[in-house]
């Protein structure tokens, strides 16, 4: 049984930890979310890719460190503790992620190594509207190489260079890489929830688009996309979740009320018991996921679904009794829980809400029962 | 049963009505947002009720009131939602509610007469200056310090989510004078001008953009010892008096379901009303606001039937907080992706939700966290013993502190 | 405003508490719980039947008091308090409203009377198998006159005298009236998760069955039925709520640990709040129905639906929580908690599960909203 | 990551299976029922065990045991459950897991050897003579007297939720034989044989119908102070290990799903798995389950690697019993009407779901309650203060007393 990191790995994982302690401190966090014209910190993402994370499971061949999925865990637990302020999520769990499934050699070799590098940020922009992604439901369309349609949200859509773009050829779903500094490209930041993250709507009007995968493999690609994506994500969410009890219990050793500690009431200390157990069942889920994605093994869809339904849970419920626990101040702008809080809704959607999650593991588990 | 008025409440609320349509603005600009109104016209309409007895019903006619019964209270509170003008009441819900209240209840009858007619009328407003950062909760664990001064006090500290400060003309402000002895024992309470010299207002921003709190810092301002509230070091008992009138209400939405239909529309709209799983919720969200719907009637029967009102409203504000957190994380995940967007513009039903997703934090801590409003039921209406404390008997300046 | 009952209706309530306290003891319960061959208590019965309550809200005309629903409301609030091991629900709330809604004159006249003085226990068939009740999932059928099929589980079906039975008659559901001791009848006692309640198979075989109002009406009168015992079962699960929150004050005060009451620490006082507070939204939801029954209001099936669900929440809550709130002793035998714990069951799941009445509420919510 | 053996770990599984291929018995009647089981065959299964070093796998050898690993242990657990066999080991849960444990941890080699290796060969069976009706969670609040008499202890009192006392030979009982110093400090450990003149023991009904728990009556029971496990007075110390042994569990199921998968069977068989709000608490209920799964796999990998297991086994008991009880409350409402019927014959879905509905609010008290499981998991996991403690200085005889 060896359902853990290794030594390497846990030694990676707190040198992640200490590094973005320095880099992506909160007056940086701070300083994305005051300023409306930022939509994130270019210096960090700099000295990120300067670590070579960017690169950790992009093949050695393609640029990359080739080190493999368990680490990337092991830094997207980090870049989730830290809510850094960074395109990280949308360039490699995404845009990465994408080539690596459905890309040519030619492809990989053109974008992969500037990755790696940190000279490109990539996004991912396959929803238009609420609900299930289907031909019919998609308006965008490909006709002759050049794309027109909508595409919103779509996370970093005002920051990237290029978007992976789920589009209709000939009316079949298919997936397709564009240069969003060429022309017939217009993008519009949007307000988020979590403007430390940024988000734009993508109008595409005879915009270049390269073919990715087959055409109308298009949904099928995303929901692989999405399996892969979920898995890294449960890390941030349980780096952010770890974090948010951490900071309460901090407030609960440090805060009196009535003169004693507000941690010794049953009523703070079994919510943060309540907190520690929802986060230890996010995290034993995400190992799992962990494995199957590093494995790529046929549990993946299932793990990826456990550990996003368990992960999304552990840090709602962080996050909000995090600011409970922290009285009046904890609504205030000025302490830092909002920012956690916030950060837990944007991870929870990004991906497609847990609702959504919740179905497709049920509808896995048919899958596994009937065979 | 029935859900009718008495023939007296009927004929009063015939009455308020025809006054209402005679009288009430017209095309009142309507906020969702509480901190936003019209002062001068709100001042206006308020002078306007108080001269026909519609201010402050449940006061004598000589401190500018009505002299009428609570349930004739409501009934007007009703009639002028009606007439939509209740946003006109928003700077005047804690001056009238509860800061002012409190002092005539503790003055003499000269003070009563200086300042219950112009309360009324909205000539002045007064705010309430109780809650401190070290206090939270334990309300009582004040440490702005008031030193007497000859006929005077020296008032220094930082008072905190004073409402409405920046507007507001007068507050009632609770001081520490002894810190030698236990900490319920040392308290004094004043009113104070807030124009006096050495008051600075800084308003606080929330995590959901609001700013309708404030802090209050007080440096060597001075009051005379005639400002005085309370006895000397006898301000808990006051100040306990009024905290019960805040965290009591009588409440729940005055419409069917109240805002759990706004995720019905929500759902309508998305075509996702099919979704058994959002149905459970639906219906779960649906029941619980009724509760408080009829739990709100039935107070307002007591005070209809000229009862006193049992302590089920005490249930109110946890239930709609906690419900609206709920509601709200499910009204985001209903939205997916588009969940994330705050922009009335793309996605107006979205940003509706967003606020109140952001907000919903808030209402489970503001005026009694879910905790300390847990504690009041469990003590005062289910009688079981309080926690024990440590701080009952200690000298204030000797209890450990914190951040 | 007036949603309140009123004077008089509230000492009737304190009069039926004090009554019960005496006639439906626990020791009382217990006989019922523990003799296997003991389907009810026929003596709290008989007593039941000579305080006039059968007849609460049977007109004057077919034999009863003619006093109204808020009067049954009440005693149905104290009936639930006690546990009362009788077929109160079966004979009153089912088989009597379907008399009242559907019966010919000469049948209210044949059957009402026996109901109010106490001579005849009734019971209502519709429920063959989980799931909606439609003409094709209906598998008993009359075909002149004569009654054939199977009904369970049918609540007191072991004891009544008499049944309401939905059949099909010439594949239309229709309500039929059959009498037990005729011939043609198999009565098999259940097991069921609350012995203090029973329960029974019925297997007819060419039974004689009178037709209760139209055919094809049967499953719109089932409904009908439903929502009126909805409202009344309703205030039998706020009488047991509130008895359990009673329990678990009592002993939250009499119980020591730790050299302290255990009422004193906040897991459990707070949990007692949240009783209470489940409590008070029940029994105002359970009021807003009762003024819907007794006015016959067409808000009615909102009412209904809201008060079993808000009811059946609480006492759920409330049977849980007292056993948890009693320790160790909880779930023993021989301490009361799961006398309340079963029957919270067992009102539940009676008049259709809250997850039915769920979808039903919204139902109506949908059909109120395209009026 | 992996789910592989280590190559040792894959040759002590292999060669544990094939021992258990020959020696196991075949056809185990198999019964979901703890209480269930043929004495004579589960001793005799042990004995063989022990002979072949699989009877208590970490203990010496000299002891009856296996000169093992903890991971060892692990792995032929899995091979017994896998062999169909695990069952037999019921007797000897808490002989061997807790009472026989704290006896040989706290007595001198010659007891040692007298007691250790009968009870790994199932020869002689212990129980655990710890809980009071007075005490409950609060388990130092002793009230059974142990009173010396020249070289004896006469012991008077009543114990409580003492599993097995019926088969058992031996039991490890606290007494208090000081009730004028503060709880903690008067306790004293003695094991006792439980055919000792005095020992009445009578099984508890349990709600659910089971009756594995007995009381435990003693009148003018004799010991003698050879008998005595701890120093006089000091019988806490030694308790609290024994407790920590009781809290502390690797475990969640060992099916993907564990017992949600039976919640999704029956509704595969009522046809509702369409239904989207039990999909959603399906998905939940299935992801806790395997949280808890992967939890213990998580315990299992640092013993492999040889390290002390952290302290996230502690969340087993709490998110089991609760998740028992939300889906067993489910698993009866989705069989509408139907799901009154405890019945197997009719209804064999139900009849386990009625059962576990039955069982579940045990499940959320026995072995410590909620309450303490959080408390021990805010105090020892999260370092969190403990509550104020009016009991650990007044004398025990002067602490208030309920029922």
């Amino acid at each position: 049984m060896n359902l853990d990191f290794s030594d390497e790995q846990k030694q990676l994982k707190d040198e992640a930890r200490k590094f973005l302690d320095n880099e992506s401190t909160i007056a940086r966090v701070r300083s994305v979310l005051n300023d409306e014209k930022k939509s994130f910190d270019e210096e960090l993402w700099k000295s990120i890719g300067a670590q070579g994370w960017l690169g950790a499971a992009i093949p050695e061949e393609y640029g990359g460190l080739g080190l493999g999925y368990l680490e990337l865990c092991c830094i997207a637990e980090e870049i989730g503790r830290a809510i850094a302020p960074a395109p990280f999520a949308s360039t490699i769990y995404f845009f990465a992620e994408a080539l690596l499934l459905a890309g040519s050699d030619a492809q990989k070799k053109k974008y992969l190594p500037q990755i790696a590098s940190g000279e490109l940020i990539g996004c991912f922009a396959a929803s238009e509207a609420p609900g299930a992604l289907t031909a019919a439901s998609i308006g965008a369309k490909v006709e002759g190489e050049k794309l027109t349609g909508e595409k919103l949200p779509v996370v970093d859509g005002d920051i990237a260079q290029a978007a992976i773009v789920l589009a209709n050829d000939g009316g079949k779903p298919t997936l397709f890489i564009v240069d969003l500094s060429g022309a017939g490209v217009l993008r519009e930041t949007l307000n988020t929830i979590d403007p430390t993250r940024s988000a734009a709507k993508l109008t595409f009007s005879a915009a270049s688009a390269e073919r990715l995968g087959s055409a109308g493999e298009g949904v099928e690609l995303v929901e692989r996309i999405l399996d892969r994506a979920a898995v890294l994500i449960a890390f941030e969410q349980v780096g952010g979740a770890d974090r948010c009890l951490q900071m309460a219990r901090e407030y609960a050793l440090a805060r009196y009320a009535f003169g004693r500690q507000i941690g010794s009431y049953q009523a703070i200390k079994h919510r943060l018991a309540d907190m520690y157990i929802k986060n230890v069942l996010a995290r034993s889920n995400a190992y799992y996921g962990a494995w199957a994605l590093n494995t790529n093994a046929p549990e993946l869809p299932i793990a990826a679904a456990g550990a996003r339904i368990s992960a999304s849970e552990a840090y709602w419920y962080a996050a909000k009794e995090n600011i409970q626990t922290h009285g009046g101040m904890g609504f205030t702008w000025e302490v830092d829980c909002h920012l956690y809080f916030r950060r837990s809704r944007q991870l929870a959607l990004i991906a497609g809400a847990p609702r959504v999650w919740k179905d497709r593991l049920v509808s896995q588990l048919e899958r596994r029962n009937a065979a | 049963m029935d859900f009718e008025d008495t023939p007296e409440e009927a004929a009063y609320r015939l009455k308020a009505r025809k006054w209402l349509e005679e009288n009430a603005p017209k095309n009142i600009a309507d906020s969702s947002d509480d901190e936003i109104f019209d002062l001068q016209a709100c001042k206006a309409w308020q002078a306007k009720k108080s001269d026909a007895g519609y201010a402050k019903i449940t006061w004598p006619k000589e401190w500018g009131g009505g002299a009428g019964t609570t349930i004739q209270s409501v009934i007007f509170s009703q009639e002028e939602a009606r007439a939509g003008v209740s946003s006109l009441n928003r700077p005047f819900a804690i001056s009238l509610g509860i800061s002012l209240p409190s002092v005539l209840a503790n003055v003499n009858e000269e003070t009563q007469l200086r300042f219950a007619k112009p309360g009324a009328r909205g000539e002045e407003i007064w705010c309430q200056l109780f809650s401190e950062p070290s206090g939270g909760s334990d309300v009582a664990g004040i440490r702005t310090r008031a030193v007497k001064d000859g006929d005077d006090w020296i008032i220094n500290g930082q008072k905190i989510w004073t409402s409405g400060a920046h507007y507001c003309d007068y507050g009632i402000i609770i001081t520490r004078t002894n810190p030698d002895v236990p900490k319920h024992a040392g308290l004094t309470m004043f009113w104070v001008s807030m124009k006096t010299p050495g008051i600075e207002i800084r308003p606080i921003h929330q995590m959901s953009g609001a700013s309708g709190f404030n802090e209050v810092f007080f440096t060597d301002v001075r009051v005379n010892d005639s400002q005085r509230v309370s006895e000397v070091n006898d301000g808990w008992a006051a100040s306990i008096r009024t905290l019960m009138v805040e965290r009591a209400s009588v409440g729940g939405g005055d419409t069917p379901g109240g805002s759990s239909m706004n995720v019905y529309k929500l759902a309508h709209e998305l075509g996702m009303l099919d979704d058994r799983a959002l149905r459970e919720k639906l219906a779960d969200w649906y029941a619980t606001s009724e509760g408080l719907r009829f739990t709100g009637m039935r107070m307002l029967t007591a005070l209809s039937r000229g009862q006193i009102p049992g302590p089920e409203g005490s249930i109110t504000k946890i239930v709609l907080a906690n419900l609206e957190q709920d509601m709200t994380l499910q009204a985001l995940e209903l939205q997916d992706q588009f969940g994330l967007i705050n922009d009335s513009r793309i996605s107006p039903l979205t940003a509706l939700f967003q606020q109140s997703v952001l907000g919903a934090p808030g209402m489970r801590i503001a005026g009694g966290t879910d905790e300390i409003l847990r504690n009041v039921i469990a003590e005062r209406v289910l009688g079981l013993p309080g926690d024990v404390r440590v701080d009952k008997t200690l000298p204030f300046n000797q209890l450990p502190k914190g951040v």
